[in-house]
């Protein structure tokens, strides 16, 4: 690279915000006071002036190419003065104040593809990560689980029938980007091979003291291979965390032998019970690309069960916290197996430390 | 008595029963009075006056009693040796008057008169005796047809509460069962092979009585499966003399709310009653546990040393716990085999199964992984391989 | 010891309970129906058959001279057949099939000094460990705290009028043999001094590796003194839970600061909310013999406090998560200081994780 | 497109927007195109072709670039760098089509036309430029007025709901403290020096809508002490629809069951609130948050690496938040202090608390302990001696 001769100005941080807010919202506020919901996708805020905004939300795959940006800001100069938003769930809102511009742009986001809704008792978009687009890490793909995933659920995303907000997440590995770790329905990508070493590149690529250390049950140990410092796995021990790979390039783990688990009843918000993380419902299930039907399948069934049975305002944990986990595991048909049995370093907190138990079909010694 | 004792003395007075007038009672023996005199120093100086015991028992046993000598035997030598012997009792605490007074007087014979009926565990204790007294006091003991109890690393005196004998609720006969694993196992008890201690307590209902759940490691707690009996007639009579608050103080308070009271009628819905027991306290007279009676299986159950306090955890979820009891007996002997292999010293079993994992547990001994014995499943993703894995 | 000579029979395990139980209790095992309490004290069973049990409870200081079971013996002779029972927490049950004998036995019991009640919600016999009376460890003596503190509870023994059973526990040590930790109250005595170490025995009579093993915390490490083997405690990690000691003879902890602390609202019923531990409510307070007055006044305001607030069929427990810790603070005038705050294993679990707040007037920056 | 994707192609089917058709739109550049070949490489092989990055970035800055080098760089050389540009986004993610368009015309200049419109942590990310291009593409963002945002063991850009901007709720103004400390600690986001990354993120109330309680190091959350607004007219009109059931789904379904519901009156004991927001949510027209708002301030939330995922812990339980903010900067720089002396590599500050005891933390950073920062006092009875102890 050459030496930069102009001495330029950094740490500017981000432009202000309210350079980009629409004139209804500067002049409102902080000052609105409610809002309806009058159909799926269209958020109504009412502020103390009595003015209105419209936001329209449509669904995005987050990965944009610029041409779609593009039409976003051109359908955003056509209907909402050129003002627009993402959300934390990386859709796209158009804020209107014009109520007559609602349905056309409607018309037209679904036109392009672009389907209203995610608001409400829905199912929105999908918060996800890299995967095999863009991640060295990426046990599954990213991008095509939640399109097909989305693909099965989408009469969920364009109406607001569930029993409450059902919030889905996808991680392609354990570090969790989307941090669907409170999520009502979490898919999360697993490595099931543990860490392939390459002594020829370790001793160059990787510092040893930090590798052992980055291995959270001590499974990673220094050894000597031909003469150099290289690491050895103890397979017994290694929880397939990939943490070692994270900050030790000559330790991959990609397989294709790789794969996701399923987990549900993780929640974000205070509203009831407080928030709670996701529980391990399915331990494995293959990647299958392109479409992932055992995944979408089983996605989906979570949600129809969930959806018959939860009571209104009911998050999906605190539906089985209601019914119980011995309950859900029989609705689900999903068999309860060792793996769905803690076993880390707080595990003995997860045990059932009390007789309050539904009775059940399945009580006898060893049943 | 030998010295003036001013400040236990105090606690002679005010209402409750004072065990300084029952030290007294007794010291008229050297024993009492010397330990009273021992007591006294510490509560002058706030400091104990015991030792570490060593090793002292009966021949042929490795448990039963607990040596201990005081720090103070140039001054007190009558209190310099002060063994505990631990008596195993009857099921359930029942005793005759005869049999009471057997004990008072072998006891009487051979040591210093003090006793606590009972130890925390549960044993009858006698509290105070020499050395050279031990073999004479355990044949007379033998003689009257009691044995002794557990300590060390060994199965401890298992206990009960009262059971059939006496409380409408028992779900299992909890002093049957005690009595026969305490016969069954007397090996096990008096000759400690065991990496620490093993405690079993068995409570008819999940009132849990004996406080099995919290001190025991396998803990035994009465249950049932079929839906809870409602008697009309002792419902009404709750209705019209309204109290309790059936709606407030019942429905209300009922941890999964299946219940609903409407025009003095109760319904329960059975197949979401977590069996807590709540509703049938409150009601005594006109609620009762189902008919079809069985108990839980627990496990781990302890207090803090060494890595924090247990409560016990689910094994199994029901067992019709009836003689000659070879379910439970299956289940014990394989968590002794596999605990007493793989334990660290003075490693309980609840600390053993946090240790190795609950489905490794399982595994070696014998039972299916299912959804009752956890809270819930596991939050973080660290599922290692493992071999019946595809 | 001189060899035995006579083969003695051993290992004959405890008598059968079946001699010792009354003969109503025989006819009418497992087929009581109800019961009742028509007085602090007093339980009357009712079997099938009709046939009525009456128990009658008396406190009882554990402790026991032959003497007061031989008047024991004889009150069972002359008022229920010669039967009776020791509780679960060490109360001595009179069990009679004749109501009429029922006051005058009582009245026998009382004047003897033997006082009637503990049923019920009521207070009953506090469940406690030797002390100063009989162990090593103790860092309180059990019996003289017990005393105190019943003189002072003695109203609610006797009475009925707690919102529920109140159970209180003491222990002299860490090691719980009174398993205090699921009581209501709990009084647990608390050694103050780390371990004093005396090399010149330790070698002698403690084994190494199982004292190092001992400690919870790592604190105990090898060290040579003299040329010979012994142990040293890293103070500052040492959390005086006398387990070394418990193994190790040579590393007294005992010592006049020693004291007690206060733990509150655990419980071990499954009625309503499942099995909990006690928690800290008061770290410390001195040993004051003969009658311990800070424990005496903290103990009793917690009862009254209890009593005044709780609803009825709310334990202890159950009451403090209702109202929230920080009230039950603030309503027992403790100070939350940093001993409150959980440090081991699993401390984490302990924390705060949700914004689920009563409001409170201590709210704002380091407040 | 130089080779054929059957298999990704299968997405670009069905009703939710395909990330396929995505990058077939920009696919007129190499780059797409090649990744669009990766990745049917991947759907093939059911691996990923990604490698770990090096040492990519621009000039004065440790942050902001995540290098990316691809395995089959022989096969598609134009998705052989395709590194990553996070670029701090305007607080709440409002923008006007012109800066919109800026971007993408910058982007389409420097690299391969794909973007996350936002990723995880909130950037506005770049996806897929080669490493010459980093220094024009910068300085280009910098002329358009936007910066980078933070990656490695830095300060991540701070992310908000929109708050005041669009939301009745918002309790504090989440977008102005974002900027505010996006602004301030440029140099903590840009040049890493931290253990371990540290998120900030700002939800307007106890709904959290963006998770900052699950995922970020300093979770800052609205909240308010004085008692829930009652709108009348909307109660009243709620209660003429019937829907919700204000009952059972409000009243019943409150965390402290702190409502009565009576003849249309909505009585609410705000002393035992626990300010969940349910009912608020419920009956949007007819509750409101208080009057005197503020927030919550909570560390440690994270992801599962290393020692399992972590909620954040309360720290602070009411704070006004106002302009300029002091308050929460001190406590941030008392935190930052703390850790980057202290923890560990890769030990995030959820994690270090967890392993010096939230005390001692408390004591550092100069805060008293409150019981509000506790679920439960402790239970185990592990108390050590400190200085400030009698
Ligand atoms: C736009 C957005 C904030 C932003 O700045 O981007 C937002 C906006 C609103 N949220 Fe939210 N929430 C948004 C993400 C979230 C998240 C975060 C997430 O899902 O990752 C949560 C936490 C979810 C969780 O608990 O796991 C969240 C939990 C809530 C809740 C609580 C729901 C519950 O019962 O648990 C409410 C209250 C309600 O809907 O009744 C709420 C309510 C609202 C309201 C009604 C607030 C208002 O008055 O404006 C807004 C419309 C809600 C709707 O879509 O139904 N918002 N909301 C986010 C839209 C995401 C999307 O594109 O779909
Ligand atoms: C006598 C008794 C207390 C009493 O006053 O009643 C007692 C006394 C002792 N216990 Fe205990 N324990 C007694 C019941 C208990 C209980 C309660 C129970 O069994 O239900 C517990 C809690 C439950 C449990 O086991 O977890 C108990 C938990 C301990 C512990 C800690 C065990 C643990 O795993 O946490 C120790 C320490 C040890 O084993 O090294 C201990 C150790 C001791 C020792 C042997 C002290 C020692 O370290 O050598 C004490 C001898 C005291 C003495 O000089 O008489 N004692 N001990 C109880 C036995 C009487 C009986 O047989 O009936
Ligand atoms: C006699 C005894 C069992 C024994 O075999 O020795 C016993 C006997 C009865 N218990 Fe108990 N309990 C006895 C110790 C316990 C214990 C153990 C303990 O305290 O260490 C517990 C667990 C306490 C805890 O949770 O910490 C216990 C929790 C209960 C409960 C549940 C109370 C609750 O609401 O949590 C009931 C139900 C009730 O009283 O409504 C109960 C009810 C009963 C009944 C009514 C059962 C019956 O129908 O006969 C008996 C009379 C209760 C009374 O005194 O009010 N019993 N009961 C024990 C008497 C101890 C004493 O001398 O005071
Ligand atoms: C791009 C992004 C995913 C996405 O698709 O959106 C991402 C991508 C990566 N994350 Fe992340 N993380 C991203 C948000 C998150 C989040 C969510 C958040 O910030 O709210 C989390 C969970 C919250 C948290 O921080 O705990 C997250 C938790 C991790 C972790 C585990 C951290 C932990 O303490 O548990 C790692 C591993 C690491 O740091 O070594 C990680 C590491 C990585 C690396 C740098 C992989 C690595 O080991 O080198 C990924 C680079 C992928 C790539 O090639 O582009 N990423 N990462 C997100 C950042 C975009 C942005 O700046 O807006
Ligand atoms: S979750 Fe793992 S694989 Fe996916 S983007 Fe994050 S670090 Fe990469
Ligand atoms: S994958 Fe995780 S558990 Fe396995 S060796 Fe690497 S760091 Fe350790
Ligand atoms: S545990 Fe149950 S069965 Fe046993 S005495 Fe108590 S209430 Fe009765
Ligand atoms: S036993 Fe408990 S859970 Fe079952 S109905 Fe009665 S109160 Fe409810
Ligand atoms: S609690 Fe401690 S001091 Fe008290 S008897 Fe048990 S071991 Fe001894
Ligand atoms: S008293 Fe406990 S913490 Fe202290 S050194 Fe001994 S074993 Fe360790
Ligand atoms: S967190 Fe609260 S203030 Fe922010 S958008 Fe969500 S509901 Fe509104
Ligand atoms: S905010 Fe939550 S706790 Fe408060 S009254 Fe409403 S529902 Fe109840």
């Amino acid at each position: 690279m050459p030496p930069a001769t102009i001495k330029r100005k950094t740490d500017i941080g981000p432009p202000d915000y309210q350079k980009f807010l629409p004139p209804i919202i500067q002049r409102n506020y902080g000052k609105w006071v409610r809002h309806e919901i009058p159909r799926p996708g269209v958020l109504v805020h009412t502020a103390e002036s009595g003015e209105k905004l419209y936001s329209v939300r449509a669904g995005s795959p987050r990965l944009l190419s610029i041409k779609t940006i593009r039409l976003f800001a051109a359908l955003a100069d056509e209907f909402s003065g050129g003002c627009l938003r993402f959300t934390s769930r990386n859709n796209v809102e158009f804020l209107l104040a014009d109520a007559g511009k609602v349905d056309p742009l409607i018309l037209r986001l679904e036109s392009e593809g672009y389907p209203v809704g995610g608001t409400g008792p829905s199912i929105t978009n999908i918060v996800h990560t890299q995967g095999w687009v863009h991640c060295h890490s990426a046990a599954s793909d990213a991008s095509g689980v939640v399109k097909s995933v989305m693909d099965e659920l989408f009469p969920y995303f364009g109406s607001m029938r569930l029993p409450a907000k059902l919030r889905i997440a996808f991680a392609c590995c354990l570090n969790m980007c989307g941090a669907v770790h409170c999520s009502d329905i979490a898919i999360l990508g697993l490595h099931r091979k543990p860490p392939k070493i390459n002594h020829g590149t370790l001793f160059k690529t990787c510092e040893i003291p930090t590798t052992v250390a980055s291995c959270p049950t001590g499974a990673v140990r220094p050894v000597t291979v031909d003469g150099k410092p290289s690491l050895e796995v103890i397979e017994g021990q290694c929880v397939l965390c990939g943490n070692c790979y994270t900050v030790c390039p000559s330790m991959p783990m990609n397989d294709p032998e790789d794969g996701v688990s399923i987990w549900v009843g993780g929640k974000v918000s205070n509203a009831r019970r407080e928030p709670m993380f996701s529980k391990l419902a399915i331990p494995f299930l293959p990647n299958t690309p392109p479409r992932w039907p055992e995944v979408t399948t089983a996605v989906k069934a979570l949600v129809e069960l969930y959806a018959a049975h939860a009571q209104p305002f009911e998050r999906m944990g605190e539906w089985i916290e209601r019914i119980g986990w011995p309950r859900f595991f029989r609705l689900a048909g999903i068999p309860f197996t060792r793996d769905h049995i803690d076993d880390f370093t707080h595990a003995g907190e997860t045990y059932k430390r009390s007789v309050h138990l539904r009775r059940s079909p399945a009580w006898n010694l060893g049943g | 008595m030998k010295k003036p004792t001013p400040l236990v003395d105090e606690l002679e007075k005010g209402p409750w029963p004072s065990f300084v007038k029952e030290i007294k009672k007794s010291a008229d023996g050297p024993m009492a009075s010397d330990l009273l005199s021992v007591l006294e120093r510490s509560y002058d100086d706030k400091i104990g006056h015991w030792k570490h015991g060593g090793l002292v028992g009966v021949k042929g046993y490795g448990a039963g009693v607990i040596g201990r000598y005081n720090d103070l035997a140039g001054e007190f030598p009558d209190a310099a040796e002060f063994h505990t012997i631990r008596i195993n009792p009857p099921a359930g605490w029942f005793y005759t008057s005869d049999v009471l007074r057997q004990l008072c007087d072998i006891w009487e014979r051979h040591g210093s008169g003090l006793t606590n009926f009972h130890g925390a565990t549960g044993d009858a204790v006698f509290l105070g005796a020499k050395t050279v007294e031990l073999e004479p006091l355990f044949d007379e003991l033998l003689a009257a047809g009691f044995d002794l109890g557990g300590s060390g690393s060994a199965l401890r005196t298992p206990s009960c509460c009262c059971g059939k004998a006496r409380c409408e609720w028992a779900c299992f006969d909890t002093m049957a069962v005690t009595r026969e694993l305490t016969h069954v196992y007397q090996d096990e008890m008096h000759r400690p092979a065991f990496p620490y201690k093993f405690k079993i307590k068995a409570s008819g209902c999940p009132n849990d009585c004996v406080g099995a759940i919290a001190r025991s490691d396998l803990s035994i707690i009465g249950t049932w499966r079929d839906d809870i009996q409602i008697d009309k007639t002792g419902l009404a009579k709750y209705v019209a003399e309204g109290k309790p608050n059936i709606q407030r103080d019942v429905v209300e308070r009922c941890p999964t709310r299946c219940m609903r009271f409407a025009k003095g009628q109760l319904d329960i819905d059975n197949d979401e009653c977590v069996r807590c027991m709540h509703c049938i306290n409150a009601l005594p007279n006109a609620l009762a546990p189902g008919k079809d009676r069985g108990a839980m299986l627990l496990v781990g159950g302890k207090a803090p040393i060494l890595g924090g306090a247990l409560l016990s955890s689910l094994l199994v979820p029901f067992i019709k716990l009836e003689p000659p009891y070879e379910d439970i007996k299956e289940l014990l002997v394989a968590i002794w085999d596999l605990w007493s292999e793989h334990g660290k010293n003075r490693e309980r079993v609840g600390e053993f199964i946090q240790r190795i994992g609950l489905a490794n547990f399982l595994e070696q001994i014998g039972l299916d992984p299912q959804p009752e014995m956890v809270a819930h499943p596991r939050t973080n993703p660290y599922i290692a391989l493992h071999e019946d894995k595809p």
